[in-house]
């Protein structure tokens, strides 16, 4: 039987305007993560907010009787005001881990992460893994990571620490290269042959459909993380719908907290 | 633990019998494995699936659902398998269970209704069927067969012509005179009366100018809808004798036991899966610690003792 | 302050024109004078004050009222000092203030409805009636006034016969179709509509086996209702071309937001006077703060810009 | 203009078990409560207790630049649990003082407190003033204070701390005399000339109905606090309502929270 944790908070720091890390401290059970999967996190206790609402994975450790969990989450409603505002100590309600995670392909010279703003979570415990899990001397790993400004742009610190090469961009060119993520990529994309490539991206949804487009015509593999308002978390009440293509063309969803969030870029019906 | 021993929950709904009144709700439990990890589907009064339709449905485009204070809009737009994937690939996990199964339908017309409830009245492992008759008309311009007296007794007519199973029927709270519909599904062959289902609201993003929801519309469900659904059950069950389930905001065995005490013979619960998806269990175990402190020892004791 | 000089955040009801959308809801703002130590009535749109019969009626045994999740019940049942007393002791005071008044009246029966509207037409410093048909309809077995599109018209056309004040027609979101009233009332003369009133509901103490209220049942307002008063509103919107006022679990000015972009003229407070007796002040700050972020100058810019 | 006043916790102790008394500073201007008066209680920035709740004033001190206000409330129901777990430092919003407290009488001899359970807050905090105000040597006072057991007796060394002659007593005989405070009270009562003699009563509705069945043809006067549920606090829901007579005996209210909490016992229709 699975079941809700009860995590205690260990730490909930404004890393930057609006941008918070949060420590769980969860009990010894809380089984592995995979990157890309996420957790449905509640405040213990208080009616509102009503929900859980889902975050990824930003990072998780295990230590001898405990396991931390960090997510980071930007403030835009009142689910993440409420939770921006618990002390050291709270409790909160964690589901998870939750969902289809990233799919490792063993076989590729070049991994691509492409984050945008908190797109950045799930991608960097992704790299965490590849750096882990891959053989490092024979793939290299870019990460592109944009945001609208220099402020915005959250988790470079943690990029240093992995062997990846990363490239930053803001829309405002106030740090890195000037220009939407999507669009440094395309500079560089011919540099990747498309069958040594993999695409991995995670990012507010303009982007993402931006990054369809610019595929679409190419033989890139890339795997896409999606985001949607949730209810349940696990697959039973269809809150989470995501278009996608269907055989006879006629209108069907997936489920982004069962059936992804991770789905293959192809798959997703943009509009 | 010789006392709790004791304790005996179990109901029944008709000739429907339930080790205790403690139901999932429709289309908040999708069909039992989605939450078969974290509750033991034995232990459960009886897992009432999400709405089948004749033809699988693809449901509307998102988003689906919105928080609001107390509750949560949802529009799912009935996206479901369709009956016969439904036999063929979801009531085979459930049969593994002892527990009973009920099995909500719903329809475009009555004709779709009737096939429904044939092929599964035909399949094994079906315990009850749940007429959802919330959902809209289009003969009716779009009101929903439950809005009226008249298509709500021919539904249930329908339905009982082609089954011998107990056929529940899930009552609409969108209506002006809940007692009248009531009234006139039970005269129509009704085994039982489920309700509420949920309240039609909505809900807009001031920054967007958009509604939150693509539908515009949705089903208001959770605590909120809680003391209307009170208020419903307890005008139909001063209106009908057939047993009477109720639904609407049920998070803990308190609001539970408020349904009970008015006199619903049972309940289910829908929202509260999803903030615990043990929350089933919780009720569960909270009536029996009520029963234990209250010292009673049947169920029956404490389904319409209302002192109004 | 030269910016906020030219928010221009008028309104008007028909011939009523307003400082401001925001009024106090009926029944929650007592006669104004409750609430005069608080909020300055000068600032408000309208003071709307608790609903008047045509004599004092004593109200409903307590307990009145209870909590219940994200909202209250309320079984006040209409408790009021009577329209000539309200006339010669409550009316002079709100005299005093630049704002504008405007009466909630109920009847047992159309001739009262008709004489307190007389009696309210006659006197100085009333500048509009608000009808509420949601009160029992003795005649009709008890349903309201304002649950059958027939009813609901006779008693505004009554309302109109005798009156040259503007009237507002309060509606009852306990109904199916909510959209078939307010297109009565408008082919009835109704000058404009307001709604939703509060949605019937119950409570129970699981302890004494009693309702919380003496009444058994209540109404239900505050935040909890305020999904369903957005989408009726909506409904009733589509549907009419006489002004709307949105009702219904306003606590702060994003929530008056949300009725005012799907295309209300104005609003009104109610639970949450209960709850911050600065409501709604904080309700026009807020507006006018976001006029001022989002650089709209006239509030008919926010009126009706919903994209559906 | 009158205002609600956020106030701060400085101190939330249970003193009892599930009887609490918190401390709450204000600022300066808040008015000095009448002895009777109550203030409507409201957890800052949460949706759950919705409406505030109302709670006698049990002290109330006025330092330099601010002032302190004490609550004593046993927990009973969602309200009063969430209070219970309130940290110092937590911001409560405070409406108040409210109602009509208790019109003191110069000229009786005999001043008798009559209170059950917490219905010794409000008498606690006008037995100081009349020990403040009143000409002492004049007057005698004694304090009838009730509970169900020894345990549930609160507020017992605040009484000792005034001149006034303490009587307790519990249903169950834990502590002071046995029986309930009206029966010992009823003992009593023909010590007291009725013209010379003021009661002061708060406590559970059936203690007061007990009371009023015993001074019921007496000549004795005597003002009760009472209780309903609350909305608004301040006389504009009509929701807490008390049935009083009425010339042509037809049902009649008045608000608790407007018209009193306090009320001549005469006036109340007790059923
Ligand atoms: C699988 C998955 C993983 C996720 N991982 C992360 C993560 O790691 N970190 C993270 O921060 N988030 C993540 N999210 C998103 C996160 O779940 C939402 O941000 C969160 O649920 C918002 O909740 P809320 O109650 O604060 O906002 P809500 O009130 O639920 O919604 C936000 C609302 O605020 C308003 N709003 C939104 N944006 C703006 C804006 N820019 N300006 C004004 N108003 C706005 C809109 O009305 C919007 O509906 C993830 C989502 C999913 C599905
Ligand atoms: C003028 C005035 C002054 C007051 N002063 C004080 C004061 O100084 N101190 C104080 O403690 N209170 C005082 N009260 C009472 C206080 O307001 C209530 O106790 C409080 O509002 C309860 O709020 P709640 O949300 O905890 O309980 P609610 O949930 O609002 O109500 C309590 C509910 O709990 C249940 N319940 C009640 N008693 C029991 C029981 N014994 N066992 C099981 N269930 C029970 C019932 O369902 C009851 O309706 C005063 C009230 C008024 C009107
Ligand atoms: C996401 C969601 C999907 C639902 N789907 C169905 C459905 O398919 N058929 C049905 O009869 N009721 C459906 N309902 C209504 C619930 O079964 C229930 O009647 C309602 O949610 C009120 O109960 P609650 O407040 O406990 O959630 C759905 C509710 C939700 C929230
Ligand atoms: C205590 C109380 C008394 C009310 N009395 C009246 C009334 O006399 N007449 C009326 O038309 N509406 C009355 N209402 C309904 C309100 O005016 C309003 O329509 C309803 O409460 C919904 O708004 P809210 O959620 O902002 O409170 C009353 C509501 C409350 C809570
Ligand atoms: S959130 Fe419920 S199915 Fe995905
Ligand atoms: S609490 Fe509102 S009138 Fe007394």
């Amino acid at each position: 039987m699975k079941n809700v944790y009860i995590g205690e908070i260990l730490k909930n720091e404004e890393i930057a305007q609006d941008c918070f890390l949060m420590r769980v401290a969860l009990h010894v059970s809380f089984p592995d993560p995979a990157a890309g999967q996420f957790v449905m996190v509640r405040v213990s206790g208080i009616a509102e907010p009503l929900l859980a609402r889902p975050f990824s994975v930003y990072s998780f450790e295990r230590q001898n009787n405990s396991c931390a969990l960090d997510i980071l989450y930007r403030v835009l409603g009142r689910g993440t005001q409420v939770m921006a505002g618990l002390l050291n100590g709270t409790q909160v309600e964690i589901l998870g881990p939750l969902g289809q995670g990233f799919e490792i392909k063993q076989n590729k010279k070049n991994i691509i992460l492409v984050g945008g703003g908190m797109g950045v979570a799930p991608l960097t415990y992704l790299a965490l893994h590849l750096n882990n899990y891959m053989c490092s001397s024979f793939s290299t790993m870019y990460f592109y990571l944009g945001a609208q400004n220099d402020e915005a742009l959250i988790g470079v610190d943690e990029l240093k620490k992995l062997s990846c090469t990363a490239i930053t961009c803001t829309d405002d060119g106030s740090r890195g290269e000037k220009g939407l993520v999507t669009q440094i990529l395309l500079k560089d994309l011919k540099k990747f042959s498309p069958e040594e490539t993999m695409i991995y991206a995670c990012g507010p949804k303009p982007m993402l459909k931006a990054l369809a487009k610019i595929l679409r015509k190419t033989k890139y593999s890339c795997q896409v993380s999606l985001e949607e308002k949730m209810a349940c978390g696990v697959g039973a009440c269809l809150g989470c719908a995501v278009p996608v293509k269907s055989r006879n063309s006629k209108p069907a969803y997936k489920r982004v907290c069962a059936d992804g969030p991770v789905f293959d870029i192809n798959e997703i019906v943009w509009k | 633990m010789a006392e709790t021993e004791q304790i005996n929950m179990s109901v029944k709904i008709g000739r429907l019998k339930l080790k205790n009144p403690v139901m999932t709700a429709s289309g908040t439990f999708g069909y039992g494995e989605e939450y078969a990890d974290y509750v033991d589907l034995n232990k459960l009064g009886a897992v009432v699936v999400k709405g089948l339709s004749l033809k699988p449905r693809a449901g509307n485009p998102p988003p689906r659902v919105m928080e609001t204070p107390g509750g949560m809009l949802n529009a799912v737009g009935l996206q479901n398998v369709g009956v016969e994937a439904f036999i063929s690939e979801k009531l085979p996990f459930l049969r593994k269970y002892d527990t009973k199964v009920i099995v909500n339908i719903y329809g475009e017309n009555y004709d779709e209704y009737k096939k429904v409830t044939r092929k599964l009245s035909a399949a094994k492992g079906v315990h009850a069927v749940e007429v959802n008759i919330s959902c809209p008309n289009v003969k009716k311009g779009g009101l929903s067969f439950g809005a009226d007296p008249k298509t709500a007794a021919t539904v249930t007519r329908k339905v009982k012509e082609v089954t011998d199973l107990p056929v529940i029927v899930k009552l609409t709270p969108n209506v002006t005179d809940i007692a009248a519909i009531a009234v006139a599904v039970e005269k129509a062959g009704a085994d039982a009366i489920s309700l509420i289902n949920t309240i039609t609201g909505m809900s807009v993003d001031i920054f967007t100018g958009r509604p939150h929801l693509k539908n515009i519309t949705g089903g208001l469900s959770g605590p909120a809808i809680k003391p209307v659904a009170l208020r419903m059950v307890w005008q139909v069950l001063q209106n009908v004798s057939i047993p009477v389930i109720g639904i609407g905001g049920i998070m803990n065995a308190e609001d539970a036991l408020e349904f009970l005490i008015i006199g619903a013979k049972a309940v289910q619960i829908g929202t509260a899966n999803f903030i615990n998806p043990q929350a089933t269990m919780e009720v569960i175990g909270g009536i029996k610690r009520y029963m234990e402190m209250t010292g009673i020892k049947n169920i029956s004791k404490i389904i319409g003792t209302f002192k109004a």
